[in-house]
């Protein structure tokens, strides 16, 4: 019962991890209706950024110099000031010419944007692992794991802080702020938002901003369990069926859709295997080991058939087609 | 066939690919260098590929080539991507005067290029991975995968386990596990494993982790209930370092837990930390730079300016560096050999051949070559292309790794079956008639 | 009211038969939301049947449950001496019931002459095989079904776009190629939703000359929404008028035009 | 001035639907054939042959199965690595399995297989459109990724899971396995592209292809009109599996010779395919073709360019590789959405005009 209890706080908090990256595609999604898929690259790159500057790492040549190295309260903002230029370009050069074109193009378009990252973030810091260290936590919590032998790992609980923290602050920069309001406009209507007087450019730029942070902060969490490397754009993929359990538009929807991926594929993972044996191993030699390695697509599937009895997701309404 | 030469050149110059810019000049020895420095696997790829190019490049500026010739090196990037391994193959193999041995440098390349190999007649050496029934030298006469194959491997590290537990016979009822990345290559050591449980009495099971291996929580939770006494890791990329602190974290005790020889480098310990201290790996070749044949290295290729990846130089003598350092002396070996036999100083990849068929680097010849202690002694033979079969283990103290043990052999009896069975049975899908060795 | 019942012979001689189709009981809701209540008409044969009433009346909606887009939770549609619970949407299209749509509903990515061809889908039976193979049977069935599309082109008098992409389309024209594809089909009750929302005065005139060509050449019965109550009292034979989701009148244009009820709802008249 | 139609008048139907009806395209698409069947076996290498011209049929076949399902039914998918990998297991089996099999039959075969699959991974499409669904046909990708490396039946139990294609023959040459001719290999996957081509063709101009563009543009009033959307998105999904699966057997027994599931056919085949398309031009066979050019040939010319003639280091020339294919996509997206074959039939409207601009 505790090993099962353990498993479900374990799937939990990997969720939340999900979520996190799951965050930034509906924001941008939210705001101009295009599918990041650059969002994992964009996580890898804040993080290689954050790492360099730390560390001091001359651009290009990729030899550390600690003479340059920032200190954390300098690198941050630094980091956060670069994505926000990266916001801006990516205004500039892509989504200003793509104006409403189909989503497809858009998609497209960002899949580009993601092999331009990499290729620049190889460039200009490196394709080795690096290892962070902003003074995170690391290991299992001891106490918990001593007196009570219950097992979690105190980074994933700084990062289901950290996400839960993320979460109110956008949600008070949406409800409470100027800005932040234009910005549910122009996810219901470009025109409303022009209205508030704010160009749509501008927005995208902030909502790109806002997503470069989020990156930031994903790309930190992961990159404190595996090193910072190139691998560390793939989690993307983690976060696809989170949005389509959780809905493309809804914040909520891809903090719960995360938690239950989480929980689903861990549960799947650690007892698939003795559930298949014990349902068909009486006719048949099973290996217990057949049902490993499922995270990949056990998520896609389990979001999969969710949608099958809830076409519109978690929070979404039922829509009635009009002709 | 004149004519279409001609094409084939005038076709080659007008679409603006220039495929072989033929230097008729002096003959070089042209040595393809299938790096990965990109992609998900770079970290890995990069120090192998300085490693095998700062060795060639030593040899030109310290001896000016071998016997007077001098090396190209022609890299070409495969990403670690099976179809750019065949367009880099493709491209590289008639490069100059042809290449001479291919380093294919994954398991899905290699297996791409064993049946081409037979046919374009340039050797392969997979050194320590690809098909490990290629050790028959009888079915894959092109193929080589000296010093130990992976099959090789498992049976040494399951030596070291009994050793470690007091001897053979007390592995009964214990339990190992293998957590290996879900791909050909992860796979590799399953049968043994399982061979081998049979005859020693251990619990065997293997956990695979799916392709790129972030998040592996499910899979530690497992064997954090299930509590096995040792575990074996057949991973690769960012699955190692995951693993390594994964296992930290559920307090698994560190020297319990040993990892196949891609699995053992600098990169994969050090997102960990400290917590990786006592982790052990495979390893058939000494870490370090304190070898005659680096301060060579550093003299002649760093500080002359002649490196490819100058802001390497002060991690020369990591794992995989070293790795890459001896797979080139090997082949440098090779060619020394076919010159020999041969007796011409211009080699085709079938003399090549003959000369890696001819391999015998022993610890005098190590000596000579500023390598005492490097690595172990090799000797090659027709039937034999796996060489010595000799693995030690490694061991992280947190802030490099050391050589713990011996070099073990492997257990023979039940490792020689499964090549015989498996390269027979690619002899018979193909056709081939196994050569006599006499 | 005046509810003709047997077959009539009109002033301009056409033949209005029996009833086509009869709509009983009718009642549509949409979570709390009723949008058509109880109602009741029928359609017959050859005639030109319109269906009026103020913004919301429920009139779309009422065109969608006779092609059986929506299912309503109550009542029963007989179509051909065939009494159902409720349409489907290709029930409705194999038995010859076509439509058009208030705000264009063409294939926007192809030409003209393949949103016609379209129309024929249901004509054309040869199978995936003999598509792919193409020459032969497939072919000589896609040049017969090309002759047939070729006199809607002649007859809606749109072979200068034959080729080119509809979405480029002006409106009028739109509205002409979607009224071809709904004939592609050789219906015998057409639904015309708006047919001339958003035309001039020539292009409307033209639109109800095609109409009334249909509804006299092919004998197709016809029917339709719109607003433009000039046409409508020009047009119909017989007018249902439905406000709120609930029908207020049903008879000739003359009838209708006279009716409180509906003199009421168009003046927006508080109901009570 | 030479790309003219006048003067040319079509005496009927059947000329006036043929696939190229001015006679000047004829001529072009022959002398393609031509020099396809002739011009290129003269000079074909084994380069040429492995790095270009087998892999560029190849992805047109794939891209040409992406195209009809997601460029003219409209139904986004991502899944095409993992239908390439049902091709290529399933051509594996049969022939093992059949040694005598010609391999016309094995590919036949594999294609079918494969669009039972597509059927059944097709079926979500009845409840869920768009992205969602493009993200549930990743569930098709990673899950058949991972059946092949769990389930050793399909790699007839051998140590690790590679395939390595045995030698067959198709109509008595020998096509697979290194041993046989490369002029031989490159024609006869040539000739089934050709084959799959026209047949492409054939479908997207006649019925069945209009209904498919029917429910990409408008589900709700292709319904109206008697198109079954779900049992039309269903033919879709079976068509363009059929291509994807031949192409994933041409892949893996005349290309490769030897594969691997997730290292061959990975999740990044899926999205290659679909940047094909885009690229080359949704609904459009032509565009299929064009954007496969692109997409093999584009990294392959970057890499010779700037090693070759600017001497750029391997690695650096990677690395600018990777980033150049990004803003060359995003370029293209940006110049021309419609893709290569929407540019291609401007410039034949301009020449058809040429020298008067109107």
């Amino acid at each position: 019962m505790l090993f099962f209890l353990e498993t479900v706080i374990s799937g939990l908090l990997a969720g939340v991890m999900y979520s996190l990256v799951a965050l930034g595609f509906v924001l941008i999604f939210k705001a101009s209706g295009v599918f990041n898929f650059a969002q994992g690259v964009l996580a890898l790159f804040a993080a290689l950024t954050l790492v360099g500057l730390l560390s001091g790492t001359t651009p290009f040549t990729h030899v550390d110099n600690p003479a340059l190295a920032m200190p954390a309260w300098a690198a941050i903002p630094a980091t956060i000031l670069v994505m926000v230029l990266i916001a801006v370009l990516v205004e500039r050069f892509i989504l200003r010419h793509l104006v409403n074109q189909d989503q497809i193009i858009l998609f497209m378009s960002m899949v580009g944007l993601a092999y331009v990252l990499e290729g620049a973030g190889d460039i200009i810091w490196g394709s080795d692992v690096k290892v962070i260290d902003l003074g995170l936590p690391q290991g299992a919590w001891d106490w918990l794991l001593d007196s009570h032998g219950l097992y979690i790992e105190k980074i994933e609980l700084v990062a289901a802080g950290v996400a839960g923290a993320l979460v109110i602050v956008l949600a008070i920069f949406f409800q409470k702020t100027r800005i932040g309001r234009a910005l549910r406009a122009v996810a219901d209507d470009h025109q409303a938002a022009l209205s508030v007087g704010i160009s749509l450019r501008t927005i995208w730029i902030i909502v790109w901003s806002v997503a470069g942070v989020v990156a930031l902060v994903t790309g930190v969490m992961w990159g404190a369990k595996s090193g910072i490397q190139f691998s560390l754009s793939l989690i993307a993929l983690k976060a696809l069926p989170v949005l389509i359990l959780g809905g493309f538009e809804s914040i909520p929807g891809a903090i719960v859709g995360g938690l239950i991926i989480g929980v689903g594929e861990k549960l799947a993972e650690v007892y698939g295997g003795e559930v298949i044996v014990a349902l068909f191993g009486r006719w048949i030699e099973i290996d217990p080991g057949i049902f490993t390695a499922t995270e990949n697509w056990f998520a896609y599937v389990l979001a999969l058939v969710f949608l099958l009895f809830r076409p519109q997701g978690l929070f979404g309404e039922k829509i009635i087609e009009r002709v | 066939m004149k004519l279409r030469k001609w094409i084939v050149t005038a076709a080659a110059a007008v679409v603006a690919m220039p495929l072989a810019i033929g230097s008729a000049s002096a003959y070089e020895l042209t040595i393809p260098s299938m790096d990965y420095r990109t992609g998900p696997y770079a970290p890995n790829g990069i120090p192998f590929a300085n490693g095998w190019t700062d060795y060639w490049t030593m040899l030109n500026e310290r001896d000016g080539g071998i016997n007077g010739v001098k090396i190209k090196v022609v890299p070409c990037e495969t990403a670690y991507n099976t179809k750019q391994g065949v367009e880099c193959y493709e491209k590289t193999k008639n490069e100059g005067s042809g290449a001479l041995v291919y380093q294919p440098l994954s398991t899905g390349i290699t297996y791409q290029l064993i049946p081409k190999a037979s046919v374009d007649k340039i050797p392969i050496h997979s050194m320590g991975y690809g098909r490990t029934s290629a050790a028959n030298g009888k079915v894959f006469k092109w193929v080589f995968n000296f010093p130990a194959t992976y099959w090789s491997q498992a049976s040494a590290l399951v030596k070291y386990i009994g050793e470690q537990e007091g001897g053979m016979d007390k592995l009964k009822g214990k339990k190992i596990y293998l957590v290996y990345h879900n791909s050909a290559y992860g796979k590799e050591p399953i049968r043994t494993l399982q061979e081998l449980s049979k005859k020693h009495g251990f619990t065997y099971q293997g956990l695979a982790v799916d392709h790129p291996g972030q998040e592996q929580k499910a899979t530690w939770l497992k064997i954090r209930r299930e509590k096995p006494d040792w575990i074996l890791m057949w991973g690769w990329g960012v699955m190692n370092q995951v693993a390594i602190k994964e296992a930290a974290s559920i307090r698994f005790p560190m020297d319990r837990f040993i990892g196949v020889w891609w699995s053992g480098s600098e990169n994969d310990v050090k997102p960990a930390g400290e917590a990786a201290k006592g982790y052990l790996s495979g390893a058939f070749h000494q870490p370090g730079s304190n070898f005659p044949v680096h301060k060579d290295i550093v003299k002649h290729v760093y500080d002359a300016g002649k490196a490819t990846d100058p802001a390497f130089k002060d991690r020369v003598g990591e794992v995989l560096y070293n790795r890459g350092l001896v797979a080139a002396m090997w082949a440098s070996e090779a060619i020394r050999k076919a010159m020999e036999i041969h007796n011409t100083k211009e080699l085709t990849g079938a003399m090549m051949r003959d000369g890696y068929e001819a391999l015998d680097v022993d610890e005098a010849r190590l000596k000579e070559l500023g390598a005492e202690g490097l690595t172990i002694p090799v000797k090659i033979t027709c039937e034999n292309h796996e060489g010595p079969r000799k693995v030690a283990v490694q061991q992280w103290d947190g802030r490099q790794w050391k050589i713990v043990s011996d070099f073990y052999e492997p257990d023979m009896d039940v490792i020689q079956p499964l090549i015989d069975e498996d390269s027979q049975k690619f002899a018979k899908e193909n056709n081939i008639t196994p050569r006599d060795c006499k | 009211m005046n509810v003709m019942t047997k077959p009539t012979i009109t002033e301009d001689h056409r033949t209005i038969g029996d009833v086509q189709m009869e709509v009983k009981n009718i009642t549509l809701r949409f979570g709390g939301v009723t949008a058509i209540h109880n109602t009741s008409f029928n359609i017959r044969h050859g005639e030109i049947r319109a269906i009026i009433g103020p913004n919301g009346a429920g009139k779309t909606s009422m065109l969608n449950v006779i092609n059986g887009f929506y299912h309503p939770q109550e009542g029963t549609i007989t179509f051909k001496g065939e009494e159902r619970r409720d349409m489907r949407p290709h029930i409705a299209a194999t038995q010859g019931i076509a439509r058009t749509f208030q705000n264009v509903a063409l294939f926007k990515g192809m030409t003209t002459l393949d949103n016609i061809m379209t129309g024929r889908s249901l004509k054309m039976k040869k199978n995936i095989f003999w598509q792919i193979l193409y020459e032969g049977p497939a072919k000589m069935e896609e040049i017969e079904n090309r002759k047939f599309v070729e006199t809607i082109i002649d007859f809606l008098e749109i072979q200068h776009i034959r080729r080119m992409p509809v979405g480029k389309l002006p409106y009028g024209l739109q509205k002409r190629v979607e009224l071809g594809r709904a004939l592609a089909m050789e219906p015998e009750l057409l639904l015309l939703d708006e047919p001339m929302a958003g035309m001039n005065v020539e292009e409307k005139e033209d639109m109800s000359r095609f109409i009334i060509d249909i509804n006299e050449e092919f004998g197709t019965t016809i029917a339709l929404i719109e607003h433009d109550m000039g046409v409508v009292m020009d047009l119909s034979d017989r007018v249902v008028v439905l406000d709120h989701g609930e029908l207020i009148a049903d008879g000739t244009p003359d009838e209708v035009q006279k009716n409180q009820d509906v003199i009421d709802a168009y003046l927006g008249v508080a109901h009570d | 001035m030479f790309y003219r139609e006048s003067g040319q008048f079509k005496t009927g139907y059947a000329a006036d639907q043929a696939v190229f009806p001015i006679l000047q395209d004829r001529w072009g698409v022959l002398l393609m054939l031509i020099i396809g069947f002739v011009g290129v076996p003269l000079v074909i290498d084994d380069y040429w042959a492995n790095a270009v011209f087998i892999p560029f049929l190849a992805y047109s076949l794939a891209a040409l199965g992406l195209n009809i399902l997601t460029g003219y039914c409209g139904q986004l998918s991502l899944g095409t690595g993992g239908f390439l990998a049902v091709g290529a297991y399933s051509s594996y089996k049969l022939m093992t399995g059949f040694p005598e099999l010609d391999m016309i039959l094995v590919l036949l075969g594999a294609g079918a297989i494969t669009a039972l699959v597509g059927l059944l991974f097709g079926l979500p499409s009845l409840r869920i459109k768009g992205f969602y669904l493009a993200v549930a046909t990743l569930a098709a990708q990673f899950f058949l990724i991972w059946l092949f490396y769990k389930v050793p039946w399909f790699y007839n139990y051998n140590a690790t899971g590679q395939i390595t294609v045995p030698p067959r023959e198709a109509l008595g040459f020998l096509v697979t396995t290194q041993k046989a001719d490369i002029v031989v290999r490159y024609l006869f996957i040539l000739s089934i592209v050709t084959v799959f081509a026209i047949a492409a063709k054939n479908m997207v101009r006649g019925r069945i292809g209009r209904s498919w563009m029917a429910i990409r543009d408008m589900d709700i009033a292709a319904e109206l009109i008697g198109i079954r959307p779900f049992a039309t998105k269903l033919s879709a999904f079976a068509v363009s599996s059929f291509f994807i699966g031949v192409a994933g057997a041409l892949i893996f027994s005349v290309w490769l010779g030897a594969a691997e599931s997730g290292e061959t056919f990975g999740i990044i085949e899926s999205f290659l395919v679909l940047f094909m398309i885009i690229i080359g031009g949704l609904g459009s066979v032509l565009g299929s073709f064009l954007g496969a050019a692109f997409i093999v040939l584009m990294p392959i010319g970057v890499k010779n360019v700037l090693v070759d003639w600017f001497g750029f280091t391997a690695v650096f020339a990677k690395h600018v590789e990777i980033t150049t294919f990004g803003v060359l996509i995003i370029f293209f997206l940006i110049v021309e959405p419609h893709g290569l074959a929407r540019l291609w039939q401007i410039i034949k409207e301009k020449m058809r005009l040429w020298p008067f601009p109107h």
